[in-house]
């Protein structure tokens, strides 16, 4: 496992990403090295309201100075994301990074992998199209969103997936562009036509998660799943964030996930 | 100015007063890189009972104004994978080990001390009340002060080694509580332990945890923990007191001191800041040398 | 979406339910330019006892993480001054008023309740127990059910005006209290009143109070009044309840709806936006119209 | 009593003073006058902690645009102080002003007045002697701070005081500027030289206020004293601020004062 830190950030810089979306740059002094799927716990501001960290997967790292320049894309939903959208740049947060597991970012044989994206579940699935491109592993890439104003990142998306020459999916609830409905429909609808795959990798809301992982089983290949459970310390010592695995215990997804491949978790795990 | 940090609970002598609280810490190796065990008064364990526990359904957590929720339900490995797995890793650290106890009936208490006093290094047990006695009606055991007395009196009769009652804050009467503890044999006091508490998902129309209510931590609490620690001290001024509650920094931590506790434990801090108890210690420290307190122990009781 | 904001506590139809909380409102008219009381579904006065009251020594706040402890000591300008100065003034602006009554012996509270008796336009006793009984040793009324169901009976037996009993979250026994209080005739219960609470000040290694305790309210408590809320209204389901613990927003606000209260009571908050009562107001609105909820009684205990 | 408004604000500027002290200039859409003495309670951002607003007094009112700009003069000491120095611009605060009464600026006869500031207690003094010095009533000045580098706005002070012919008096307690020791004692130095006051106007601790009480009191004329009590609503309601006054009742700091004739309050007022 890589080294967790509790790094002194700065954030460096913020864009808008969409209306509820925006990404954040954060430079830390120290290098850490990090794997798409593990994620971070970001302090957001002083004060104790909001009092916990919330976590947000790493979106990528690059060298910056003598550290590293640390990217999240983030969607305001409440406190603390909304705090983390009003702070100004130069601002001192602290990083628990990286945490948790990471995606299998090896294909098999000739079968392809999926990647699907859902809505802000873009992050870890972006950082692992770039680094699959980077490696020269093929992919397709599938994401969506409710409508076309919400799609994060296409370019970037785009330009990963045609280093592969993979096929890269868009879908929106609305059909404002791309197919119209959800990602894994237009997943599903490729199966369907005869297109294999190794494995998908995921990230999204529960339901899409849910849904990717009946499409996959399906198929016949696994669907490595990103959840998102409210967690308060992001490092498994306070057993918030459990998700039931095949067993019928409580796993902390914090430490032994994010990522999860659906076989090892419960039925009902969603629920 | 340099500072003396030793600490008493009791007869147990600490090389600091900061400890790791319960359910916050895992069974102390788990923030090792952040917070080594051994630079800390003491750490205590999660809960272990004798069996492992699987814990509430999800969701188990809700963040309120500073503060948090939880209704994890005791998951744990068992006091058994703890005694072969985890203390063997402890011992020659030379960490000071409290071990949190709890069961669902006597014989469950009695069961995990039991397994435990077939093991070297264990400093205290630290027994948690705040759980139901399913034997008796699911009335919590620090609920009921008879009960409490008689616990406490057979968890004491099965050990030599230090007994420390955690009392909860849900209890109708703090002090009857603390005075059957000390009756039925505790050597020192933990409080307080989380306030019952519930949050609502109006969305939703349903409470936001599975189990409904939970338990309060977090600074919310300290203001409630602070008066709870110095009532007891004052009804029981010879009864070694471990304060804990929304402890965050240094000075917090000298409060629950100057209230009457010989010590203090950090919780939810640790999910804020998983090297909190070491930051609190310095902060402690860095307080005494600016106040000119030659040893934290000045500070126990020294309210005015 | 037009919302009906329409709410009773028990027979008392009020036109919203949002009230100003005692103590925190002076007595009706103090707030006027940012909140006029007729547009609130009730206001509570300040606590009156017989005489005035000068109350504590000073300090008497301190705030606390997302709360504040106060031990203002019930100062009050006395009931003979309220009837004859203030009620005069709030009666022709058709203000919905809850006199909130307090005293050290039962007979100042039925003396309190015996001068209001002569005045027209007043909706509700609001009995405050949180007071000791000094001539029962100090032992605070809302805390023995029996000293409360008398308390209630004989204030019950000297008016035909509603009464609301207002409990204390430090009583030992939450829903005996409750029940006590029913048994002694109130209509309605008001819950819940500040939570014991200390301050310390580690520079002067004393408390912040001048009284050293106080009560703590503001959103820290929140999610200990909704459980307590809840748990009362599981108990007496049929019992009218008045929220009340940290309300900040029209959402905390159904959130003590969905829990079982009838109405909510605003107080810290005012400390924070003098106009919160009608914000509050408004937003419940904005909710319901949101949420497809016709009227806000639709909400009263529709916890899932 | 001029009308409480409870204003949403701007911050528009903040300019250091000192280590510790800054000015923070708040711009409103509507216009409020406010006389020197009086206050506003201040919000220190979103989020529950700090919960509550913080008094400062304010130091002045100018015109800007269809509105004003409010200004004060603030000393980190806590959480909010904290918070309100690192706020970005731009930041939208409430605003409850103008609270509580005012100095008593006319002079009598041909004494003059006393305006006597220790430290961050400058803001209502300030803003006195500039109101006085627009009405050309005369006074003399007296700032006192621990040391050379806290003391606030001396060119102000100065500027206001030459207008009607004042004596500026500094006076610092480790004399590294100005006269060396408490400034009430510089004060009394005078008197005892044979000046004469008809009235002085303080703020500053409590501790200064008290010695000038005593001192006004030995010279025979009335000190309006302006008092710092903790505040949780600053209109009057919660009944924290309270001073003990000469008849033995808790009168409301933030509504009879903060302003109080030394003589109408309790011997052991500041006890
Ligand atoms: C492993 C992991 C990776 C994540 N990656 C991202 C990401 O890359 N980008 C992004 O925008 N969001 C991500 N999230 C979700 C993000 O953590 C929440 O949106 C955020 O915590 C909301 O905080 P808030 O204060 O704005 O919302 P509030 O609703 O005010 O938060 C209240 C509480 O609920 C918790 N909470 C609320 N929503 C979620 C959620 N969806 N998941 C977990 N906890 C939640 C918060 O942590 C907080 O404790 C991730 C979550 C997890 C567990
Ligand atoms: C009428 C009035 C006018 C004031 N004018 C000014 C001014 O012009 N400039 C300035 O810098 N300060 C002024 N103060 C003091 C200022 O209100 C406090 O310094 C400030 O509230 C401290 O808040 P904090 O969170 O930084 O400190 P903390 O110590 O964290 O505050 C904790 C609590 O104590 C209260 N508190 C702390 N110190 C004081 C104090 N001295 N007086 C009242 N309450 C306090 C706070 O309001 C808060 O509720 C004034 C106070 C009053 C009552
Ligand atoms: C997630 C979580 C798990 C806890 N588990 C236990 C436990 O197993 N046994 C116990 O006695 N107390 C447990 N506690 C209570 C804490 O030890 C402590 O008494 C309480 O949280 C108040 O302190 P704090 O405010 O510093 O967190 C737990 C608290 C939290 C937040
Ligand atoms: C400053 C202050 C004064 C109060 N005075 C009274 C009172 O006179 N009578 C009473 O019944 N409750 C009094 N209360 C309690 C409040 O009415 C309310 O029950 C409590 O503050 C919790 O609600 P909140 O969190 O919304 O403030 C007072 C509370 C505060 C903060
Ligand atoms: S977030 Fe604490 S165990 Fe996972
Ligand atoms: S601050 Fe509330 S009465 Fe003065």
């Amino acid at each position: 496992m890589i080294a967790r830190r509790d790094l002194p950030v700065r954030l460096i810089a913020r864009t808008d990403l969409s209306p509820t979306c925006f990404r954040l740059e954060l430079a830390a002094e120290e290098t850490i090295s990090a794997a798409p799927g593990q994620f971070g716990m970001l302090s957001c501001g002083s004060g104790y309201d909001p009092l916990l960290r919330r976590a947000f997967s790493l979106s990528g790292i690059r060298p910056h100075g003598a550290g590293c320049r640390i990217e999240m894309m983030i969607k305001e939903v409440g406190k603390g994301t909304s705090a983390l959208r009003r702070l100004p740049e130069d601002t001192e947060l602290r990083l628990l990074a990286p945490l948790g597991n990471t995606f299998t970012l090896a294909a098999e044989g000739d079968r392809r992998l999926a990647l699907v994206a859902g809505g802000i579940g873009l992050p870890p699935v972006l950082f692992a199209a770039e680094e699959l491109a980077a490696r020269g592993v093929p992919f397709d890439l599938y994401i969506g969103a409710a409508g076309a104003g919400e799609l994060l990142e296409v370019g970037r998306c785009r330009a990963a997936v045609d280093v592969v020459d993979g096929e890269f999916v868009l879908a929106t609830d609305d059909g404002s562009r791309g197919e119209a409905g959800f990602v894994t429909a237009a997943l599903a609808r490729r199966i369907a036509a005869g297109r294999r795959y190794c494995r998908a990798l995921g990230c999204g809301p529960t339901p899409m998660l849910a849904a990717l992982a009946e499409v996959a089983k399906g198929a016949g290949f696994e669907a490595e799943l990103s959840l998102e459970e409210p967690m308060a310390c992001g490092v498994g010592v306070c057993l918030g964030c459990v998700v039931k695995v095949a067993d019928g215990h409580y796993a902390p997804t914090c430490k032994e996930g994010p990522v999860f491949p659906a076989s090892a978790l419960a039925e009902d795990w969603w629920k | 100015m340099s500072v003396s940090l030793a600490s008493r609970v009791g007869d147990l002598h600490l090389a600091n007063p900061v400890m790791a609280a319960s359910g916050t810490f895992g069974y102390g190796l788990d923030l090792d890189e952040f917070c080594p065990p051994e630079r800390l008064g003491a750490i205590v364990t999660k809960g272990l009972s004798p069996k492992p526990r699987v814990g509430n359904p999800t969701p188990r957590i809700v963040e309120t104004a500073a503060g948090m929720i939880n209704a994890i339900g005791l998951q744990n490995i068992g006091v058994e994978a703890f005694c072969a797995e985890v203390l063997p890793r402890l011992r020659p650290r030379g960490v000071t080990v409290a071990v949190n106890v709890f069961g669902e009936t006597m014989d469950a208490y009695l069961e995990v001390i039991g397994r435990c006093e077939r093991e070297e290094g264990i400093a205290a047990y630290e027994l948690n009340v705040s759980c139901p006695n399913v034997t008796a009606g699911g009335m919590e055991f620090g609920h009921d002060p008879e009960l409490l007395r008689d616990l406490t009196a057979r968890c004491r009769a099965s050990t030599s080694r230090r007994l420390w009652v955690k009392l909860s804050p849900n209890a109708p009467d703090l002090i009857g509580a603390a005075r059957a503890a000390v009756d039925g044999g505790a050597d020192a006091l933990t409080l307080i332990n989380t306030i019952r508490a519930m949050a609502i998902d109006a969305e939703r129309r349903a409470p936001v945890l599975a189990t409904r209510c939970g338990g309060l931590s977090g600074p919310a609490i300290k203001p409630v923990a602070l008066r709870m620690v110095w009532e007891v001290h004052r009804a029981l001024p010879t009864v070694p007191l471990v304060g804990i509650g929304g402890v965050e920094t240094g000075r917090d931590a000298i409060e629950f001191l100057l209230a009457g506790a010989s010590a203090v434990q950090i919780g939810t801090a640790i999910f804020r800041d998983p090297s909190a108890p070491l930051r609190v210690l310095a902060e402690i420290e860095t307080f005494c040398a600016g106040h000119g307190v030659a040893a934290v122990s000045e500070l126990v009781g020294a309210l005015r």
